[in-house]
């Protein structure tokens, strides 16, 4: 398609992305408009304008422009058809026939749709005749964003309480009756027990039989005896007790060492 | 005495909380560079102020100033004064400006949405090429509403809240010229696909005649149906 | 406030200009993306117009205002007033489950209040990390009550309104007792002889055996009192 140059030249205005086919010929964006523009140069009213002219000074236009071998755009030349029938119905005796619109229908529809055209372009003006934001009036330049904050809201239902509450009950109460069982003889246990013993034994005892006759479970007796010999040991240490033994795996004998009172005044003196 | 007295330091702490509630509202709409819904703002104001009379006093108080308080798109935004153009625009203005067809077409959207491209390409009298819509589309200003209910099921577009915002206007009802477009019979006419009703409406509910746009929103355009201009016309 | 428009008679003109100055400064700083240079604004300014004054003048106008005029590094700009700035803060619930360390501590609070933190260990059996409690006081479920009166005086725990009204319940003595709970089937088996379930006491007062906490509200956590022993200690 030629874009071409005609004395009544207007600015074409075409965006970018327009394809080529849309007829610009004279800056006239189609047919319709090219045919506003004639019916604006009878500077009568559009509603008084003669369709009859108009349709001649269009069909004059069209013709020059083929006569220049322009190529126009079929839109162009449809409505010079559309308008040359419709000239010879207007100059013709209308023939009543059927639901046919009659000439002056048509010419009349014609001149509203010249109106609506007019209308609306005035009021694309006046739209644009707005203050626009960013191009007459401004928004705050830097808007200062919202932050979101995430808040935790707490989520548990009171079945989940009760349930958190009666398992860890009963788990603990379970863990506190299976703790009695004693699996261990601490040495602390051991050393409080040999001191109640020697306390009251001033001469020679056997170890294992005071330890047999204290410990009621025979599953604890290894602990027992390990710790107790170990607290032996050591209170043997510290000059509390004397230990003998006869021979290997004979039994341990303890006596409280002598010289020292009944009581914990166990610094006494070391004979 | 006292009764006086209390009533003095209740008016006070009235005057106060008002006072708070100014800074409240200014601050929310000077940090947003869109409106801000009068909803939004209550939301925010100390219990009992009157978000009404709020914007009031404050679109009073900015009235003469650099910057104006404006009701748009059903929200409320500082804008600076129309007046200043001359000297802003230099410096910030975007170099954007719409075509002549584009702003045609938008205007025909706004003015008889919901909007059918065949109904706009029938005023215009010439094909709306793709472009112009898509160009129209990324401006935000222009939606796809939904699909009429005709033979074809073509789409239908209408404008958005920006659409408003940037042309400064509070609704739809607010065009330019809309009632001499309306006394001048534009709405009733007898275009053969038919404006049957009489006001434009960017609601965002549907209108009787309209679908809700398919689920497929693959296609978020209206297909290529009516391209066939191209080789035919050379 | 809006005492931004002076008129002095005698210098119609000069005060005009001065307000258009205002005017124009306002709306620069206000549409500007960036900070704008006292030198920037001094250009667009009404011949003879003294920046400095503007901008001072600017500046007292939105001091107690909901968005002040603030001077930074590159220039000046408008930020919201800073006692304002949890307005642009949108807070974004977000719905967390407790943990079972937290719920179970929980429950124990609620049902042996007031109960110290050693209390709470014996029952659960093992040691009670500082975040558990921090998060349960975060909750506002739970609070600090007083001090028990006893070596250490360590700080006793209890349940608030706010963990009556999240449970659901119109006092804590709606709390199920053993007989309840066993019936509903959270105890299962059999449980050692002289296992009891407490009935709390969340009353505001405190118990005979318990002290208010100090009045040094700073810490408002109890203190870490089984920390290895500092130096001025030894």
């Amino acid at each position: 398609m030629s874009v071409v140059e005609l004395p009544f030249e207007e600015v074409a205005e075409r965006g970018t992305s327009e394809p080529a086919l849309i007829v610009d010929v004279d800056g006239f964006e189609g047919p319709l408009d090219l045919l506003l523009e004639l019916a604006r140069r009878q500077k009568v009213d559009l509603a008084r304008i003669s369709i009859l002219a108009l349709a001649e000074q269009y069909i004059v236009f069209i013709e020059e422009a083929r006569r220049l071998r322009l190529e126009l755009a079929a839109d162009y030349l449809v409505m010079a058809a559309w308008l040359a029938y419709l000239k010879s119905r207007l100059l013709l005796p209308e023939k009543p026939k059927g639901d046919e619109p009659s000439a002056s229908d048509l010419a009349s529809a014609l001149t509203l749709r010249l109106q609506r055209l007019e209308a609306i372009r005035a009021a694309a003006r006046r739209l644009s005749d707005l203050d626009q934001l960013g191009r007459d009036v401004f928004a705050r330049g830097a808007p200062e964003p919202m932050s979101v904050v995430a808040r935790p809201t707490w989520d548990a239902t009171l079945y989940d309480l009760l349930d958190a509450y009666a398992r860890q009950r009963q788990k603990a109460a379970n863990a506190r009756v299976t703790l009695r069982k004693r699996f261990v003889w601490s040495l602390v246990e051991a050393r409080e027990a040999l001191e109640r013993l020697v306390g009251s034994a001033q001469d020679w005892t056997a170890l294992d039989e005071y330890l047999i006759a204290y410990v009621a479970a025979p599953g604890m007796q290894a602990t027992v005896r390990a710790s107790a010999l170990s607290a032996t040991l050591e209170m043997v240490r510290e000059g509390v007790l004397d230990l003998r033994q006869d021979g290997a795996f004979a039994p341990l004998w303890i006596r409280r060492r002598a010289g020292l009172g009944q009581s914990d005044s166990g610094e006494g003196g070391v004979a | 005495m006292s009764a006086n007295v209390e009533r003095f330091d209740r008016h006070d702490e009235a005057a106060e909380a008002f006072v708070q509630a100014l800074r409240i509202a200014e601050a929310l709409l000077f940090a947003s560079r869109e409106p801000v819904s009068e909803a939004a703002i209550a939301e925010r104001l100390p219990k009992g102020a009157e978000v009404a009379a709020v914007l009031d006093r404050l679109q009073h108080l900015y009235a003469g100033r650099g910057v104006n308080l404006r009701r748009v798109a059903q929200g409320w935004m500082f804008r600076t004064a129309s007046d200043l153009s001359y000297l802003l625009a230099r410096e910030l203005a975007e170099p954007k400006k719409l075509s002549r067809a584009a702003l045609e077409t938008l205007a025909i959207i706004a003015y008889h949405q919901p909007v059918t491209r065949a109904e706009i390409e029938d005023i215009r009298g010439v094909a709306t090429s793709r472009g112009t819509l898509d160009l129209l589309l990324e401006t935000g200003w222009v939606r796809l509403r939904g699909r009429r209910r005709t033979p074809g099921r073509p789409v239908t577009y209408g404008t958005t809240p920006a659409f408003l915002a940037h042309f400064g206007l509070e609704g739809i009802d607010d065009l330019p010229g809309l009632d001499e477009l309306k006394g001048a019979g534009f709405f009733e006419g007898r275009l053969p696909s038919g404006f049957s009703v009489p006001v434009p409406s960017d609601a965002p509910g549907l209108r009787d005649d309209e679908d809700p746009l398919e689920e497929d929103l693959f296609f978020l355009r209206e297909p290529d149906v009516d391209e066939p201009l191209t080789d035919s016309d050379q």
